[in-house]
């Protein structure tokens, strides 16, 4: 029996042994590092080996990145791993920043918390970066957000809920969390704003019962009062429902003046078709900035026609004029992504590459000091010119944006239009 | 009438059994005297089984009572029946196979000696006694079996004639005052039937009231104190065996199938 | 069979304290550690598991809920209400047994696919609770700046103090249920994984052990949840869905589930996999893990305890 | 600008009321088309439940390659439906074979455990491979007739939904007539009954299963197809569709394809009323609570035989 035991023991023992062994040979596969740096795997050891031995910054600027590439929110964390990689190689191909390349370490979370916990915390103790960018999920960046201001790192979240910089306790942002999105209050602030002045007060929500839908929803509800909405109607359903028939014709009984929907994915175009079937074409349908892909109005094959949705500037580079501030670095990303992966932008990518243009200029003019990155970020962000708007960030924001940062647009023809 | 309710272990009342409109035993009356051993015969799907499963409690009977030392047992669950003192084998082997021999009988044991699962599970110096108490009984009876060599071989490796022995022990294990014994001797070899028959009385001898059904005439017919006969699920005959024997009714029962 | 002898588990206990020696000495696992700590709060779930599923033959496909039911308690009596951790591991631990008694005892009377539905719609249920009870919960965003653990001042606040406490709890654990395997409760439960007649015509009350396993494999995963949520100071619901009661089946299956070692092989070996070496596969880790699933499922009936006695097998030809 | 859009026409004005009894029509419409499609997939679990006993988990993921084939053949492809459909239920139906052959049929030792974690597994393959052959991203599929919805006393249809309902009634009927009157059809029901009976009156069990994968590998991939349309379709799909089958087979008895039907309505309805009248962020709830209270009181389903599910083996 015993020997048994011990035997069991031995074979997974040999089973890691053999794993670390192969994963100690080739430390740079551990995080899918961006294309450029793949080159000359040997040296490249070797630096990891020396970094790992001794904290000492070697020839490379090392950038975290934690995304939910794949998994159930793969629809934010996809994008965003592909413009960062994107970017990354477009630095160093420029020759990197003070003459040293970007290392871009990525991982993915897959959307759960305890990996986006596990990954962070390797970043930091393991690979060693200065700078870490993302996670995707208001929930993941929720989730890392102790482990950050614990080890003292900069962390520019990518998602959207505004408790990811903003500290209840103390009321102010936590100190080493940074984020670039607009919050889901900017999104809520556009719509009621846009709302208001067509005098449309009595609204329904549709949300989908996922944390985007959820915290989009809380939004709703909380300002409602300050832009006299009366809700009538807060309907939920599944990320995977075939049918939201039931919701809408509920609210098509209490006759609202306007439908708002909060989700991403598939469901935010099958509820535009029942909105459609039940002949409720005279409620005015807004969409959160989740709509915010030309993918959406493709597969909504013409139910999305009048449907309004708040966007950032990067979703309509077409639609901004060389007098508009955001024209040049959106019409570039947008030809550059294009180009590179030939799939149409979505809203998100976009989160990725102000963060990491924002550390990229930080590194270029403090290096990779933790620190002082951080207080650059916080001091010298101002009027940054990024994909969802112009960022000043500042002791009382890290978020840096306005409600400005958003476009109302209606879906005309086929594609978006600004609507006054 | 109490002293009959006395000698009389089980009291087996007006029992019927239905099963979706099929009438599996209509009307049943019969005694077992403690310590006896009674045998119950006829032919197949005369409804012998389901009294064993009425009478161990694998589910009550559609009418009518079981009494067992005086107390109606009819509407009790099976391990509570146990608990109470009845013990059985069954017709096809039912052995925990994912376990030894000596496991097996241990298991018997379960109605007289149990540890509480915290007190076993933070190993309690009571449990470790008690433990060590059921492995001695189980060595006790499976020595009584003739097993006590195979005490560590695994229960499915055995071959049929001593599963049915280990069947038997583990039952004995439960020390019950009443055994019922689903043809103990069904495809046993005429020595093995030799062996099972010496050991059934031997445990009949320990005081224990035996119970069984059997097909196999010669082993019911030299063992035996006394015979009931069923047929379509009612009784046509009880008595001695030699009543039995010469019974015309029985004779018809059987003719065309066995004896 | 299933004696367990000392050594063995003496092994098993130096392992445990040396670990986070070795990893500090070899630079690429460094930080395994802090997996170990999540291989060990899911270990503690697949062991109570192991002995519902393994020994007493019953399926559950909702254990994330008692996991979640763990988490949640805690976090809610100490974010909500400031109360100690401990106390809201405590509590924890008995709503979670409440909770398993009331489910258990109607669910444990069904049989085989049937038994699965109901824990799978039990979970999806406290899923859904999860997702909807926002002031409570805080809904999908879920709660953060849930307190550490600490003890007389003396706090867990390092991955090898809380990878040290997790493994202690383990261990214990461990020991406990290879007692109770070991004991007539042990046997009793075997019986009746064999032969649910048999074993109430001998004395055992099914219905009653059934609940009981399913009560204790209950408590176990709520202080696994308590566990976790006083490690990562978070705590959102996708943590406690339907794809972790899965996974805690995979586990269990990997492992080979008649055996206590089973669950402590395969916990620890899923965890690494999907939080670690899977990360090799990049895009293709979904269909390594499907396919390393399948290969096991289809060679290894007995999961990978059975390996050493197929290994045996060979030799002896 | 915005002027130009219709809404603006008539927006305020409370727009046409719609009457209670629209509105409750309404609920019962969808939840009985939602339903349909549950009880499809239901019916799928319970071919091959009646023949192998076995639960096939990845049940879903053939809707789910239903409907992302069928975009293949007849979007990508341009195919003509009438030919798209039979060669993407062609497709499925190897899938469901290649499964048997791959990581069913191989299991040594099967129990209830190794078979769900086998089809778990395979549906995790399954999924994985779809998701690098058609990415993350939904697709959509041309509505059969039309997208105009039908307008029933105030409620809607969508044209679809017939096709739905349609296609499940005659694969109903086309099981119940195979299972009848063809021999292979009462051989597979013999495997059922008895599978070493079976075996010994010459019936090849082996073959019977593979046939029985198949088949529900089909019926999937119909439902796959005809729901594509309505609620478009991506790689992940296929586990949501799998759980409400699967409870809807249990709930109107495993192995009864009357069950199934009834099953899927049931919980189809439960949905859109629990939605429409009580609260949508539970619907999903209330359909699993009814289904556990029906269990506790009748432990083998609506139409399920206690006797049967005892001698079955699981």
């Amino acid at each position: 029996m015993t020997l048994r035991r011990i035997s069991i023991f031995a074979v997974i023992c040999l089973c890691s042994l053999g794993l670390l062994i192969s994963c100690a040979e080739k430390p740079d596969m551990s995080g899918k590092v961006a294309e450029l740096t793949k080159e000359n795997a040997a040296l490249k050891a070797q630096l990891a080996k020396l970094t790992e031995e001794s904290a000492k910054p070697t020839g490379t600027y090392k950038v975290g990145a934690i995304f939910s590439a794949t998994g159930r929110t793969s629809f934010l964390g996809d994008p965003e791993k592909k413009t960062a990689e994107m970017l990354a190689e477009q630095i160093n191909a420029a020759g990197g920043i003070n003459g040293r390349k970007l290392e871009l370490i990525v991982y993915d979370t897959e959307g759960d918390a305890t990996k986006a916990n596990l990954h962070l915390k390797r970043l930091i103790t393991k690979d060693k970066v200065s700078v870490v960018i993302g996670p995707s999920l208001s929930g993941t960046s929720l989730a890392v957000l102790p482990v950050a201001e614990e080890n003292e790192t900069p962390l520019i979240s990518c998602a959207a809920s505004y408790k990811i910089v903003h500290n209840e306790k103390t009321g102010k942002p936590y100190k080493w969390v940074f984020k670039t999105p607009q919050t889901d209050t900017m999104a809520v602030e556009a719509i009621y704003t846009h709302l208001a002045k067509r005098d449309l007060n009595k609204i329904a929500i549709v949300s989908v019962t996922s944390g985007f839908g959820a915290s989009g929803r809380g939004e709703l509800i909380r300002l409602a009062p300050t832009y006299g909405m009366k809700i009538v109607a807060d309907e939920k359903y599944g990320p995977k429902d075939t049918d939201m028939t039931a919701q809408l014709t509920k609210i098509k009984g209490l006759s609202p003046q306007a439908i708002v929907n909060w989700s991403v994915g598939p469901t935010q175009v099958t509820v535009l078709r029942n909105y459609r079937d039940l002949g409720m074409d005279s409620i005015p349908f807004y969409q959160s900035h989740g709509f915010g892909s030309r993918k959406n109005i493709e597969l909504a094959a013409g139910a999305a026609e009048g449907v309004y949705c708040p966007l950032g500037a990067c979703n309509i580079a077409e639609m901004l004029t060389p007098y508009d501030t955001q024209y040049n670095v959106a019409m570039q990303y947008m030809k550059n992504y294009k180009a590179k992966y030939n799939e149409p932008l979505s809203s998100f990518g976009g989160h990725a590459w102000d963060a990491l243009q924002m550390v990229a200029q930080a590194l270029a003019s403090v290096g990779d000091d933790k620190a002082k990155i951080r207080d650059y970020l916080e001091d010298n962000i101002k009027g940054f010119v990024g994909q969802h708007g112009v960022f000043t960030y500042s002791p009382d924001d890290h978020n840096g944006l306005t409600k400005d940062a958003f476009t109302m647009v209606i879906v005309k023809d086929g594609d978006w239009s600004r609507s006054s | 009438m109490d002293s009959v309710q006395k000698e009389n272990i089980l009291d087996v009342q007006k029992v019927a059994m239905v099963f979706g409109g099929l009438m599996a035993l209509s009307n049943l009356n019969f005694q077992v005297k403690q310590g006896s051993i009674k045998a119950i015969i006829g032919p197949n799907g005369a409804g012998k089984t389901t009294l064993f499963n009425i009478i161990t409690g694998s589910f009550p009977p559609t009418e009518g009572r079981v009494r067992f030392k005086g107390q109606s047992i009819e509407h009790l669950k099976a391990h509570q029946i146990a608990d109470r003192g009845i013990s059985r084998t069954f017709q096809t082997i039912e052995l925990f196979d994912n376990m030894t021999v000596l496991e097996n009988v241990m298991l018997g044991c379960h109605t007289r000696v149990r540890a509480s699962f915290m007190a076993s599970g933070f190993l309690l110096p009571q449990s470790r006694r008690k433990e060590k108490e059921i492995q001695d009984r189980a060595m006790k009876i499976l020595k009584f079996i003739g097993m006590g060599d195979k005490f560590n071989d695994p229960a499915d490796s055995l071959p049929l004639g001593e599963q049915k022995m280990l069947e038997i022990g583990r039952a004995l294990a439960s020390e019950p005052e009443l055994i019922c014994l689903d043809e103990p001797a069904a495809g046993l070899n005429e020595t093995e039937t030799h062996l099972a028959s010496s050991l059934i009385k031997a445990i009949n001898a320990k005081g224990v009231t035996v119970l069984l059904v059997e097909h196999d005439m010669k082993v019911v017919m030299n063992i035996s104190d006394e015979i009931v006969v069923l047929n379509y699920g009612q009784k046509i005959a009880e008595g001695s065996p030699e009543d039995i024997r010469n019974n015309q009714r029985v004779v018809e029962a059987y003719l065309g199938s066995e004896a | 069979m299933l004696r367990i002898g000392k050594l063995p588990i003496t092994i098993f206990a130096v392992l445990i304290i040396i670990f986070p020696w070795i990893a500090d000495h070899i630079s690429a696992i460094d930080h395994y550690p802090d997996i170990m700590v999540f291989a060990g709060i899911y270990c503690l779930i697949a062991m109570g598991l192991s002995l519902l599923m393994g020994y007493a033959g019953q399926i559950s496909i909702g254990h994330a809920a008692f996991y979640g039911i763990g988490a949640y308690v805690s976090a809610i009596l100490t974010v909500r209400y400031g109360l100690n951790p401990w106390t809201g591991m405590l509590a924890g631990m008995v709503v979670a047994a409440v909770v398993a008694l009331l489910v258990g005892a109607p669910s444990l009377k069904l049989k085989g696919h049937y038994l699965a539905m109901a824990t799978l719609a039990f979970g999806i249920i406290v899923y859904i609770i999860f997702n909807e009870e926002t002031e409570w919960t805080g809904g999908p965003d879920g709660m953060s700046g849930i307190p550490g653990l600490s003890i007389f001042g003396f706090g867990f606040d390092s991955v090898e103090k809380y990878y040290y406490l997790v493994w202690g709890i383990v261990f214990i654990v461990f020991i406990f249920t290879i007692n109770v395997i070991q004991s007539g409760t042990g046997r009793a439960l075997r019986a009746i994984h064999s032969s649910e007649p048999a074993a109430s015509a001998m004395g055992v009350d099914i219905s009653r052990f059934k609940v009981i396993v399913f009560v204790y494999s209950a408590m176990l995963a709520s202080l696994a949840g308590s566990l976790y949520a006083h490690y990562l100071n978070f705590i959102n619901p996708s943590t406690f869905d339907l794809f972790f009661s899965i996974k805690l089946l995979i586990m269990i299956a990997l492992g080979g589930m008649h055996s206590i070692w089973g669950a402590v092989i395969g916990s620890g070996l899923i965890t690494f996999l999907s939080y670690e070496w899977l990360h090799y596969f990049g895009e293709f880790e979904v269909i390594v893990y499907g396919a390393i699933l399948l290969l096991v499922t289809i060679f290894l009936p007995h999961g990978l305890v059975g390996v050493p006695g197929i290994v045996k097998g060979w030799l002896r030809r | 600008m915005v002027n130009h859009h219709p809404h603006f026409l008539f927006y305020g004005s409370g727009m046409e009321k719609i009457t209670l009894a629209s509105q409750l029509l309404q609920y019962l419409i969808t939840g009985l088309t939602v339903g349909s499609i549950y009880a499809m997939v239901a019916v799928g679990f319970n071919i091959i439940y009646n023949v192998t006993e076995i639960i096939n988990f990845a049940q879903g993921e053939f809707v789910m390659l239903g409907g992302l084939i069928m975009v293949f053949f007849h979007v990508t492809l341009g195919l003509p439906l009438i030919l798209a459909f039979p060669a993407t239920i062609l497709l499925v139906t190897l899938a469901g074979v290649l499964l048997d052959r791959l990581a069913i049929r191989p299991i040594r030792q099967p129990s209830v455990l190794t078979l769900i974690i086998a089809t778990i597994a395979a549906s995790i393959l399954i999924k994985g491979a779809a998701m690098f052959i058609w990415g993350k991203d939904p697709y959509d599929l041309p509505a059969f007739s039309g997208r105009n919805p039908i307008n029933v006393l105030g409620a809607v249809i969508q044209p679809q939904y017939f096709w739905v309902i349609g296609f499940l009634i005659i694969i109903v009927i086309a099981l119940s007539i195979f299972f009848d009157r063809t021999i292979i059809g009462k051989a597979m029901s013999a495997c059922a009954d008895n599978a070493d009976a079976a075996s010994l009156v010459g019936i090849d069990v082996k073959r019977m299963i593979l046939l029985s994968f198949a088949l529900s590998a089909g019926i999937g991939a119909v439902a796959g197809i005809t729901v594509t349309p309505i609620s478009l379709m991506e790689y992940d799909r296929g586990v949501m569709l799998a759980v409400k089958g699967f409870g809807a087979a249990i709930l109107g008895g495993l192995g009864s394809f009357p069950g199934a039907i009834l099953g899927g309505l049931i919980i189809g309805s439960i949905e859109s009323f629990g939605a429409g009248l009580i609260s949508s962020g539970y619907k999903d709830a209330f359909a699993l609570i009814v289904l556990m209270v029906v269990l506790f009181f009748k432990p083998s389903g609506i139409f399920g035989d206690i006797e049967i599910s005892r001698i079955k083996r699981f």
